[in-house]
C-alpha cells in the first residue's frame, strides 16, 4: 500500500489534470481566433456565458429580452411555456452562435481590417461588454441551472477501481471524464483542419498579414465569419461543461481569466498547446494549492496559474509550442 | 573622431583616404538549424573606405551585416575591431563603439515624426539623467538644444528640412531610406553599415542617395560598408568588393578586378546589359 | 536585347478614367489618374518615390479601404465593368491578382504553403494546382530548394520569388506587380522579368508592373506611363519612351555620352522640365 | 417624504443575491405607502441606485443620493458599508447593515450612525459553534471544523472568532479560502477529502455558494455537517445541486416561507396592484424576505423616530435617534404580520448589535423548502464581546473618535 | 479661420520643442488651469467630486503612468489594478507607522515604493513580449492581490483586512478621512496631476522618451542603433508603477478612504485604465486625460439619462448600460482607432486648413 500522502498528491494530480481540461476548453476558443486572425479574443469567456445563457433560455422557453418589453410595455412575459429538448436547444444555439459571428463581421472586425493588435483586442473588450449586458437584457441576470443531461458527481467506478489497486477510492467528476474526451475530440478534429485543410491554411495566412491575403483573393470575411462560429462553438461546449458545473450567470465569463496562463504557456498559436498547457496549469495549479496553499494562507491558484506560465515563458517567449517569434531586421 | 562638426575642416586632403584595417572577419560561420548563412568568411574593411558586399539574394549578406551589428551570434569565427578583438556584445554595445546602420526593410520608428527618429540616432552620446530630465532644468534643455543644432546639421546636409515634423509612416519610400540614413550619421559612426540604401530608388534618386554616401565618406571620413544589387552603384562609389554566393565567399578585390571574376560573373552578375 | 515587339493586342481590358484618391480623409494622393491597360499586353507604370504607383495599383485591386485610403473620384473598369465596389477576393476571382511591394509573404507559413494560399479562388482541383504548383518551382528553383521553410526566415529574394509564384498560382489573367525588382539581384531582375515575358507570351496574361528600375521595365514592357505626384506627366509606346530625352535624364540616368558615372553626379542639375 | 434610498445590485456577480433582496426590500415600503399611506402619513420614497456590488458605484449611488434628504443606508455590501462608515459619520445620516458589514460597529459608543441589529458574522459563526455544541452533547473537544470562505473582508470575519472558540472549545480549526467569484473549488474540497473534517462552516456569496453545495455533493461530504451563514442559505444556493443539496443546512436570523400574514397584504396591495419591484418570483425566498425584514426594521426606527421628535417629517439626526431607541418586541411583530418571525430586540445608545441570535434551516430537495430545525440560538457573548471592543477600540484610535454613551 | 499658426515662426530650438507650439493651444492650455485650479474649487460640491472630479483626477494620473509603459513604450501592462494597491498599501502603511510625516511625502514614497516593486515585475518583459507579456503581468496583478489579503501585516491585522485612512491634514485643512471638504479632495489631486502630467510630458519629449519610443516602434532596430533595452524598459515600468502608485496612493487615501484589495484594485481595475489610454490615445498625454475623462463620465452620464431622465428601473439601465459602453468603444476604435487624441489632432488639421477641404 502506498502512504496516504502520496495517494492524496495522485489524487489531486488526477483533478488538478481534469480541472485543466476545463481550462483547456476555454482557451481553445482563444487559440483559434488568435491563429486565424491574430485577435486576443478577450471576449471568449463573454462569448460561453452568452452561448450558455442562450442555451438555458431556448430549453426553458425563455421568452428573450422579456424584462426590457415589461418594462416598457408595462406587460408581464417571462416565458413562452415550452421546453425543448437538449439537442435541439443546442443546434438552435450552435446556429445563433453562427449568426453572432456573422454580426460581428458585419459590425467590428470589417471596419477594424489592418489595425494594430492592440486595437483589435480592445475591440473585443468591447465587444464583451456589449454581449454581457446583451445576455443580461435577453434573458435575465439571475443564476440558472442547465442541464443537458451530462453526468455529474464522483465516477463511482474510477472510485471502486482506484480502491481495488490503491486501497483509496481516487475522486473523479464524472462531468470532467466527459470534458476531457470532448476536448480530446475536439483537439484532433481543428488540428486536422487547420494543418491540412485549404481554410485552415487560408486561417493561418490571415493571421500572418491581412492585405497579403486579401491579395490573393482570400475573403477576410469569410475567413472570419468562419472562424468566430467555430469559436462560438467551442464556447459553446465550454460554456455546457461550466454551466453544468457551476449554473449560468454573469461570473461564467470571468472563466476567459482561466484560460490566460493556459494559453501562455501552450502558446497562443497552437491548438494542442492548449491542452498540455491546460494539463501543466491545472495540475501545477492544483498540486502547489496542496502542498503550499495550507503554508502560506491557501487561495493561490489564481496568482500561481500565472507565475507558473511566466517562469515557462522565461524560456521559451513563445509559449510551449507557440510558433517561434520571427525576429529579423 | 567624434568631428560630426559640418565645419570642421575636412581630412586633409592630401592625406590618403584610405588609412589601415578598422574591421576585420575572421573565419565566420553562422547557421540557422540547418541553414548555414554564413561559412567561413574572411574579409577586411579599411578605414575610410567603401567596401561593397554583393552576392545574390540569401547569400548571406544582410547575415554578415547582422553579425558586425551584434545581433546574430555567429558560431565560430572573430571579429577584430580597431585593432582588437570584439569580445561578444550586445547590440546597443556595439552601437555605442561607433558602428551605425541601415536596414534592408526600412527599420524606422513609425511613430515618430523625422526630426524624433534622427534624434534618437544621438542616444548614446546623450548624458542627462532621468531627474533632469523630468524636471526638464539645466543640463536636460541645454543638452536637447545642443543635440538638437546638431541633428538640424544632418536634416540640411541630406535636404529633408521640409519633412522634418512630418511623421515617418506617412513618407514615400526613398525619403524614409533618406531618413534612416540620417539617423545613422546622426550617431557619428566610425563605420558605417549600409543595407541596400538604394533598393526600391529610381535612378534620380540613387544619383541622390550616391552623393549623400560620397560626402559623408569624404566629408567626415566615415567608413563605408554597402550592400547593393545595383552593380552600376557598387561598381562606382565602392574602393573594394567582396561577393558572396550561398554563404561563401567567391571574390574579393577592386571592381574591375570583381567583374571580369569569371566565377562572380556566373554566380551573380550574369550577362552585362549596358 | 532591345527587341522590338509591337503591342500585342489593342483591346483594352483595364481602363482607369480620372480617378483621384485620399488618405485619411485628408491626404490626396492620385490627382486625376487614367490608364488604359491593354488585354495581353505588359503595361508599365513608372516614376519616383511617391509618385503614386502604389495607390494606383491599389485603387485597381481594391486594397485600399484596408489602409483607410478611398477613391474619391474616377471610375475603374475592367473589361469594361466597374469593378470599384467589388471586394478584393471577387477580384481575384476574376482575374486580377496584385502583387504587393514589399513581398508581404506570409511568415508562419511554408514557402510551399504560400505558394498554396494562391490557389485558394481556384476551383479546378488538386491536380491542376500541384501542376501549376511543379511549373512555379521550374520558373523559381530556388524556392524548391526552401520549399519547407518558414518563408520568414527566407531571404528578400526569395521571399519576392515566393509572392511572384503566389499569384501565378491564382492563374490570373492580369497580374498587378509592384515593384517587382526592388532588392534582387540583377541576375534575379532579368530572371523575374524574363518570367514575366514567358508568361506574358505563353499564357496571354496581362501586366500592369510599377517599377523604379525604369531600365529593365521599358526594356520588356510595351507601353508605359510615367507618374510623378500624383499626375500622368508622359505616356505612350515603350520605345517612344525610351528615346524621350527627359526619360533618358532622369529615369535611365544616361546623358548624351552613354551611362554617367554615379560618382560624377555630385555637382548639380538642372530641375525636370515639366515641374516647372 | 421619507426618503430610504435603495442601493441594490441587480447586475454583477452577485445579482442573484441582489435582485431578491432589493426586492424585498422595495416592495414593503411599498406595501406601507399603498396600504397606510406611508409611515405616520408620510409616503417613503426608495429611489434605486445599482451598485454592481462594486464599491466605486456605491460611493456614487451615496453621493448621488444623499443629497435627496436620505435617511439611512442599507447597501448588502460589507465593501460599500466600509467605504461608507466615515462618510456617513460625517455626513451624519445612519448606515443599517443587518447581517453583514463592520461587525464591531455593534458597539455603538464608537459607531455612532452605524447599527447592525439583530445579528453580525460574528454572531454568525458563534451560533453555528454553539449548535454544533449542542448536537454533540456540548463538547467539541477533538473535532475537526472547516472555515470554507470567501476570501475577502466578509468570508475573513468570522476567523478572529473562530479561533477564540476552537481555543475555548478544543476543536481543531482549518481555513479553507476560496477566492471570488469561486467557480473553481476543486482543491478545496479535495483538501476537505484529505483532512476529513467532521463540520464545515461556509461564509459564501454568490455562485460560489452553489458550487460548494455541488462539489460537496460530489465527494459526498455529508449535508448534515455542512453550515451556511445566512448569507449561503437562500434557494439560489441549493437548487442548481438538486437531490445532492438534501439536508445542507444553514443560519438564519428570521423565518422562512411565505406563511405569514404580511404576504397576503404584499399580495393584494403590491402584487396584483402591478406594483411589485420584481417580476413576483422572488416572493417568499430566503433573501426576499431578508430584503423584507430589513425594510421592516428601518420602518419601525423611523416610527420610533416619529414618535421621538413628534413630528412625521422627520430628519436623518432623528431617524438614527428613532434607531438607537427602536425595540422590537413579539407583539409588534404580531401586528405587523410577521408572528415569530425575527427575534425581539431592543437597542440602547451602547447595544448597535442586538442579540445576534439565529436559527438554523435545512434544505429539504424533495419538498424544495426550507425548514426550521432549531429554535433561536444565542451567541457566546463572553467571548465576542472583548472582541467587539477590541476591534472597535482600534477604529476608534485609527479615526480620532472618542467614546459615546458614558 | 478658426485656428491657425500661420504668423508664428520659432526663432530657437527650445521655443520650436515646447508643449504647445501653437498659440491658441497655449491660449486653451492656460484657460484650463485657470478654470481648474481658480474657479472650479469655489464650485466643488460632494457630488462633483465624489462621483466625477477626484476619480477623473486619479484615474487621469493611473492613465499617464500606463500610458507611458504602453503608449510610450509599447509594453501592455495588466497589472495596473496590483500596483495601484502597492501604492494604496504603502500609503497606508505609511501613513500609519509616521502620522508625523506629511501625507504628501507619504504619497510620493507610496509611488517610490510602487516603482520598486514595477522594476521587479518589469524583469520578464526583457524576453517575453507583446500579449504574452501583457498576460504575464496578470502575474503580478494576482500575486499582488494575494499577497495584500493574504499578509495582515500589510492591513495591520484589522479583522476583516479592510484598509481605513486615517484623518491628515495638510495646511490645516483635512485632506484625507470623512471631514475632507470636497474642493480639498479636489485641490490635491488636482495638484498631483499637474506636476505629474507635467513630469511625464517632460521625460516623454527628451532622450528617455524618445527610447522608449523607439523600443516601443521596433525593439531589433533601437537596440542596434544602441539602446540598451534592458534599461529602457525598466525605466519605462519604473517610471509607470511610480505614477500609478501614486495614483493607487490617492485612490485609497483621498477617494475611497477605505478599500478592500481584491475589490478596488481588481484585475477590472487593471482593464479600465487600458481602456482608458486605448480610448485616449495611446502614446499621448492627452489622450489620457481624454480617456480617463470619458470613462469616468460616460457611466455616470448614462446612468443620470437612463434612469434619471427615462425612468428606467435601475438593472435594466445597468446592463444597457454595458451594452452601450462596449457598442461605444468598438465605435470609437472604428471610428478613430488612435483614440480621442488622434481625432481631435485630425480636427485640428480640418480647422487649419478651414475653409478648404484638403
Ligand atoms: N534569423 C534567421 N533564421 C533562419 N534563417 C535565416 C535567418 N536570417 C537569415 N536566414 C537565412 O540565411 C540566408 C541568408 O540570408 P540573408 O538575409 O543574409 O541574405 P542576403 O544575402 O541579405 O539576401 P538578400 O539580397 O535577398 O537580402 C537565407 O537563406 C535566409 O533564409
Ligand atoms: N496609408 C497611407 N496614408 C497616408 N498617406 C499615404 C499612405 N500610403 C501612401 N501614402 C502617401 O501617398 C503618396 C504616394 O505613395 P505610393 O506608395 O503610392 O507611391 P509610390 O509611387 O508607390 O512610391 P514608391 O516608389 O516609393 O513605392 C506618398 O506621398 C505617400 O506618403
Ligand atoms: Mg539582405
Ligand atoms: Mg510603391
Amino acid at each position: 500500500m502506498l502512504p496516504d500522502q502520496l495517494l492524496f498528491a495522485m489524487e489531486v494530480t488526477l483533478n488538478g489534470l481534469m480541472a485543466g481540461v476545463m481550462y483547456a476548453l476555454v482557451a481553445l476558443g482563444f487559440v483559434l481566433i488568435f491563429k486565424a486572425s491574430g485577435i486576443f479574443n478577450y471576449a471568449q469567456g463573454v462569448l460561453a456565458l452568452f452561448a450558455a445563457l442562450t442555451l438555458v433560455g431556448l430549453q426553458n422557453g425563455q421568452i428573450p429580452f422579456a424584462h426590457l418589453i415589461n418594462a416598457t410595455f408595462g406587460t408581464k412575459l417571462h416565458h413562452f411555456g415550452w421546453t425543448l429538448p437538449s439537442v435541439v436547444a443546442i443546434a438552435l444555439t450552435a446556429l445563433v452562435m453562427v449568426g453572432l459571428a456573422y454580426l460581428i463581421e458585419r459590425l467590428v472586425l470589417k471596419h477594424l481590417v489592418n489595425q494594430e493588435p492592440i486595437i483589435l483586442f480592445m475591440a473585443t473588450i468591447g465587444l464583451a461588454y456589449f454581449l454581457e449586458g446583451l445576455g443580461d437584457v435577453m434573458w435575465g441576470a439571475d443564476i440558472k441551472k442547465l442541464d443537458v443531461g451530462l453526468p455529474q458527481g464522483i465516477s463511482e467506478s474510477i472510485e471502486s477501481v482506484t480502491d481495488a489497486w490503491f486501497g483509496y477510492g481516487f475522486f473523479i467528476d464524472k462531468l470532467d471524464v466527459v470534458a476531457a474526451l470532448v476536448a480530446a475530440a475536439l483537439v484532433a478534429a481543428l488540428t486536422l483542419f487547420s494543418q491540412y485543410t485549404k481554410y485552415g491554411r487560408a486561417l493561418r495566412a490571415v493571421a500572418d498579414d491581412h492585405q497579403a491575403a486579401l491579395s490573393v483573393g482570400i475573403s477576410l470575411r469569410f475567413v472570419w465569419v468562419l472562424v468566430w462560429s467555430i469559436a462560438g462553438f467551442v464556447a459553446l461546449i465550454a460554456g455546457i461543461m461550466w454551466g453544468t458545473k457551476s449554473g449560468v450567470q454573469f461570473s461564467l465569463s470571468l472563466i476567459a481569466l482561466k484560460a490566460l496562463p493556459v494559453l501562455m504557456l501552450g502558446g497562443f498559436t497552437s491548438i494542442p498547446g492548449a491542452i498540455v498547457g491546460g494539463l501543466i496549469i491545472g495540475m501545477g495549479e492544483k498540486l502547489f494549492e496542496f502542498f503550499a496553499g495550507p503554508l502560506i494562507g491557501g487561495a493561490t491558484e489564481n496568482w500561481f496559474a500565472y507565475v507558473l506560465a511566466l517562469l515557462f515563458l522565461v524560456f521559451r517567449p513563445q509559449g510551449l509550442f507557440g510558433e517561434r517569434i520571427i525576429e529579423r531586421v | 573622431m567624434n568631428a560630426m562638426d559640418i565645419e570642421a575642416a575636412p581630412a586633409a586632403a592630401d592625406a590618403p583616404r584610405i588609412g589601415g584595417v578598422l574591421m576585420e572577419m575572421r573565419n565566420i560561420t553562422l547557421r540557422f538549424g540547418g541553414v548555414k548563412a554564413i561559412t567561413d568568411i574572411s574579409f577586411d574593411i579599411r578605414e575610410g573606405e567603401i567596401r561593397a558586399i554583393i552576392g545574390p539574394n540569401g547569400a548571406g549578406k544582410s547575415s554578415m551585416l547582422n553579425v558586425i551589428s551584434g545581433f546574430y551570434v555567429p558560431q565560430e569565427g572573430e571579429v577584430w575591431f580597431k585593432g582588437k578583438r570584439r569580445p561578444q556584445m550586445k547590440p546597443y554595445e556595439v552601437a555605442q563603439q561607433g558602428i551605425a546602420r541601415t536596414f534592408q526593410n526600412i527599420a524606422l520608428f513609425e511613430g515618430m515624426s523625422v526630426l524624433d527618429n534622427i534624434m534618437t540616432g544621438r542616444l548614446t552620446l546623450m548624458k542627462t539623467g532621468l531627474w533632469s530630465q523630468a524636471l526638464w532644468w539645466g543640463r536636460a534643455q541645454a543638452e536637447e538644444v545642443e543635440h538638437r543644432a546638431k541633428v538640424e546639421k544632418i536634416i540640411d546636409f541630406l535636404e529633408i528640412q521640409h519633412i522634418r515634423k512630418t511623421p515617418v509612416g506617412r513618407l514615400p519610400y526613398g525619403l524614409k531610406k533618406r531618413v534612416e540614413l540620417a539617423r545613422a550619421l546622426a550617431t557619428e559612426p566610425k563605420l558605417l553599415l549600409l543595407d541596400e540604401p538604394m533598393a526600391g530608388m529610381n535612378v534620380e534618386e540613387k544619383e541622390d542617395m550616391c552623393r549623400f554616401i560620397l560626402d559623408t565618406n569624404d566629408e567626415f571620413g566615415t567608413t563605408i560598408c554597402l550592400i547593393e544589387h545595383d552593380m552600376g552603384v557598387v561598381m562606382d562609389l565602392s574602393d573594394r568588393v567582396v561577393v558572396m554566393d550561398y554563404g561563401k565567399k567567391i571574390g574579393d578585390g577592386t571592381p574591375d578586378e570583381v567583374r571580369s571574376n569569371q566565377a562572380v560573373i556566373e554566380a551573380y552578375l550574369g550577362v552585362q546589359h549596358d | 536585347m532591345f527587341d522590338e515587339r509591337p503591342p500585342a493586342a489593342t483591346e483594352t481590358l483595364l481602363e482607369v478614367n480620372n480617378i483621384e484618391v485620399i488618405y485619411n480623409h485628408v491626404i490626396l494622393v492620385l490627382k486625376g489618374v487614367s490608364l488604359h491597360v491593354p488585354k495581353g499586353g505588359i503595361t508599365a507604370l513608372l516614376g519616383g518615390n511617391g509618385a503614386g504607383k502604389t495607390t494606383t495599383l491599389k485603387a485597381i485591386s481594391n486594397l485600399l479601404q484596408s489602409e483607410r485610403g478611398e477613391v474619391t473620384k474616377g471610375s475603374i473598369l475592367y473589361r469594361g465593368e466597374r469593378v470599384q465596389d467589388l471586394d478584393p477576393a471577387t477580384l481575384v476571382r476574376r482575374g486580377v491578382i496584385q502583387v504587393m511591394e514589399g513581398r508581404h509573404c506570409f511568415e508562419h507559413l511554408t514557402v510551399e504553403e504560400n505558394l498554396l494560399t494562391g490557389a485558394y479562388t481556384r476551383t479546378d482541383g488538386r491536380a491542376a494546382i500541384m501542376d501549376d504548383l511543379e511549373m512555379v518551382y521550374t520558373y523559381f528553383p530556388r524556392l524548391r530548394e526552401r520549399r519547407k521553410s518558414q518563408a520568414g526566415y527566407t531571404s528578400g529574394g526569395e521571399q519576392q520569388m515566393v509572392a511572384m509564384g503566389r499569384a501565378l498560382m491564382s492563374r490570373p489573367e492580369m497580374i498587378l506587380l509592384d515593384e517587382p525588382s526592388m532588392g534582387l539581384a540583377p541576375q534575379l531582375v532579368e530572371q523575374i522579368f524574363e518570367i514575366v515575358r514567358a508568361v506574358n507570351e505563353g499564357e496571354g496574361v496581362t501586366f500592369l508592373l510599377a517599377e523604379q528600375n525604369t531600365n529593365v521595365a521599358l526594356r520588356y514592357a510595351h507601353t508605359g506611363y510615367i507618374l510623378e505626384s500624383g499626375r500622368v506627366v508622359m505616356e505612350g509606346s515603350a520605345q517612344e519612351l525610351r528615346e524621350n530625352p527627359d526619360v533618358k535624364e532622369f529615369y535611365l540616368g544616361m546623358s548624351d555620352k552613354g551611362r554617367k558615372s554615379f560618382r560624377d553626379v555630385r555637382s548639380y542639375r538642372r530641375r525636370k522640365r515639366w515641374l516647372a | 417624504d421619507l426618503v430610504v434610498p435603495n442601493l441594490s445590485y441587480r447586475t454583477g456577480p452577485f445579482a442573484a443575491g441582489g435582485i431578491p433582496y432589493a426586492d424585498g426590500f422595495q416592495d414593503y415600503f411599498t406595501l406601507l405607502n399603498e396600504r397606510d399611506g406611508g409611515i405616520g402619513g408620510e409616503k417613503v420614497l426608495t429611489p434605486e441606485c445599482e451598485t454592481a456590488y462594486n464599491t466605486e458605484k456605491g460611493v456614487e449611488c451615496y453621493e448621488a443620493t444623499k443629497g435627496q434628504g436620505a435617511l439611512v443606508y442599507n447597501p448588502l455590501s460589507t465593501g460599500i458599508t466600509y467605504q461608507l462608515i466615515p462618510k456617513m459619520q460625517a455626513d451624519g445620516i445612519t448606515l443599517y447593515t443587518p447581517g453583514y458589514g463592520r461587525t464591531s460597529a455593534a458597539n455603538g459608543k464608537v459607531f455612532e450612525w452605524v447599527f447592525n441589529y439583530p445579528a453580525n458574522y460574528w454572531d454568525a459563526a458563534s451560533v453555528a459553534v454553539k449548535y454544533l455544541l449542542d448536537e454533540n452533547g456540548g463538547s467539541l473537544e477533538g473535532k475537526k471544523i472547516a472555515l470554507l470562505y470567501h476570501n475577502s473582508a466578509y468570508g475573513k470575519e468570522p476567523i478572529r472568532t473562530l479561533e477564540e472558540l476552537s481555543e475555548k472549545h478544543g476543536f481543531e480549526l482549518s481555513m479553507l479560502p476560496i477566492d471570488s467569484p469561486g467557480q473553481e473549488q476543486k482543491s478545496q474540497w479535495l483538501q476537505v477529502r484529505r483532512e476529513k473534517p467532521d463540520f464545515v462552516v461556509f461564509y459564501g456569496w454568490g455562485v460560489m455558494n452553489s458550487v460548494a453545495i455541488q462539489e460537496a455533493a460530489n465527494i459526498r461530504f455529508p449535508m448534515e455537517n455542512f453550515i451556511g451563514i445566512w448569507w449561503s442559505g437562500s434557494e439560489n444556493d441549493v437548487i442548481p445541486a438538486g437531490a445532492g443539496a438534501n439536508g445542507y443546512k444553514s443560519l438564519t436570523m428570521h423565518g422562512v416561507g411565505s406563511d405569514y400574514p404580511v404576504y397576503a397584504d404584499l399580495k393584494q396591495y403590491v402584487h396584483d396592484a402591478g406594483k411589485a419591484a420584481g417580476d413576483g418570483s422572488n416572493v417568499g425566498t430566503v433573501l426576499y424576505s431578508r430584503g423584507m425584514y430589513a425594510a421592516m426594521v428601518i420602518a419601525e426606527a423611523i416610527r420610533k423616530a416619529q414618535e421621538l421628535a413628534g413630528t412625521s417629517a422627520v430628519n436623518a439626526a432623528q431617524v438614527r435617534d428613532g434607531f438607537e431607541a427602536l425595540e422590537i418586541t413579539e407583539a409588534r411583530m404580531e401586528e405587523l404580520g410577521l408572528p415569530d418571525f425575527g427575534q425581539p430586540f431592543a437597542a440602547s445608545c451602547e447595544d448597535h448589535g442586538g442579540p445576534g441570535m439565529a436559527r438554523i434551516q435545512q434544505w429539504d430537495a424533495n419538498e424544495r423548502k426550507w425548514t426550521l430545525i432549531s429554535d433561536w440560538i444565542a451567541p457566546d457573548d463572553e467571548v465576542l464581546t472583548p472582541l467587539v471592543m477590541e476591534d472597535s477600540a482600534a477604529y476608534a484610535k485609527e479615526a480620532g473618535l472618542t467614546e459615546r454613551c458614558n | 479661420m478658426l485656428y491657425r499658426e500661420a504668423g508664428e515662426f520659432k526663432t530657437s530650438y527650445a521655443q520650436d520643442s515646447q508643449t504647445f507650439p501653437i498659440w491658441w493651444d497655449r491660449l486653451w492650455y492656460q484657460v484650463a488651469l485657470v478654470v481648474g485650479f481658480l474657479v472650479l474649487p469655489f464650485f466643488m460640491t460632494d457630488y462633483w467630486a465624489n462621483a466625477v472630479f477626484v476619480p477623473f483626477l486619479i484615474y487621469a494620473i493611473a492613465a499617464i503612468g500606463l500610458n507611458i509603459l504602453t503608449g510610450y513604450c509599447g509594453q501592455v501592462s495588466l497589472g495596473t489594478g496590483g500596483f495601484m494597491a502597492v501604492g494604496a498599501y504603502a500609503v497606508y502603511k505609511l501613513m500609519t507607522s509616521f502620522p508625523e510625516v506629511s501625507i504628501v511625502i507619504h504619497v510620493i514614497l507610496a509611488g517610490g515604493i510602487t516603482a520598486a516593486v514595477g522594476v521587479l515585475f518589469g524583469l520578464p518583459s526583457l524576453r517575453i513580449k507583446g500579449f504574452y507579456l501583457a498576460v504575464a503581468t496578470l502575474a503580478a496583478q494576482f500575486f499582488l492581490v494575494w499577497l495584500f489579503n493574504k499578509v495582515p501585516w500589510f492591513y495591520n491585522y484589522s479583522a476583516s483586512g479592510q484598509i481605513t485612512a486615517p484623518e491628515r491634514t495638510l495646511f490645516g485643512i483635512a485632506v484625507t478621512g470623512a471631514n475632507t471638504p470636497a474642493w480639498a479632495k479636489y485641490l490635491f489631486c488636482a495638484v498631483f496631476l499637474f506636476a505629474l502630467a507635467w513630469i511625464a510630458r517632460n521625460l516623454t519629449r527628451g532622450t528617455i522618451g524618445r527610447k522608449w519610443m523607439a523600443i516601443r516602434d521596433m525593439d531589433i532596430a533601437a537596440e542596434i542603433i544602441g539602446v540598451n533595452p534592458l534599461a529602457a524598459k525598466l525605466s519605462a515600468f519604473a517610471v509607470s508603477s511610480f505614477f500609478i502608485g501614486i495614483a493607487g496612493a490617492l485612490f485609497f487615501a483621498v477617494y475611497l478612504g477605505a478599500a478592500e484589495v481584491g475589490e478596488a484594485f481588481g484585475i477590472q481595475k487593471s482593464f479600465l485604465i487600458l481602456f482608458m489610454i486605448i480610448i485616449g490615445g495611446l502614446g499621448s498625454i492627452f489622450g489620457s486625460f481624454a480617456g480617463a475623462a470619458f470613462l469616468v463620465l460616460l457611466p455616470v452620464f448614462l446612468k443620470n439619462v437612463l434612469v434619471g431622465g427615462l425612468g428606467w428601473p435601475s438593472d435594466l439601465a445597468a446592463h444597457i448600460e454595458l451594452m452601450i459602453l462596449g457598442g461605444l468603444i468598438i465605435g470609437f476604435l472604428i471610428l478613430e482607432p488612435h483614440g480621442l487624441a488622434q481625432l481631435w489632432r485630425v480636427l485640428k488639421e480640418k480647422l487649419r486648413l478651414w475653409p478648404f477641404p484638403h
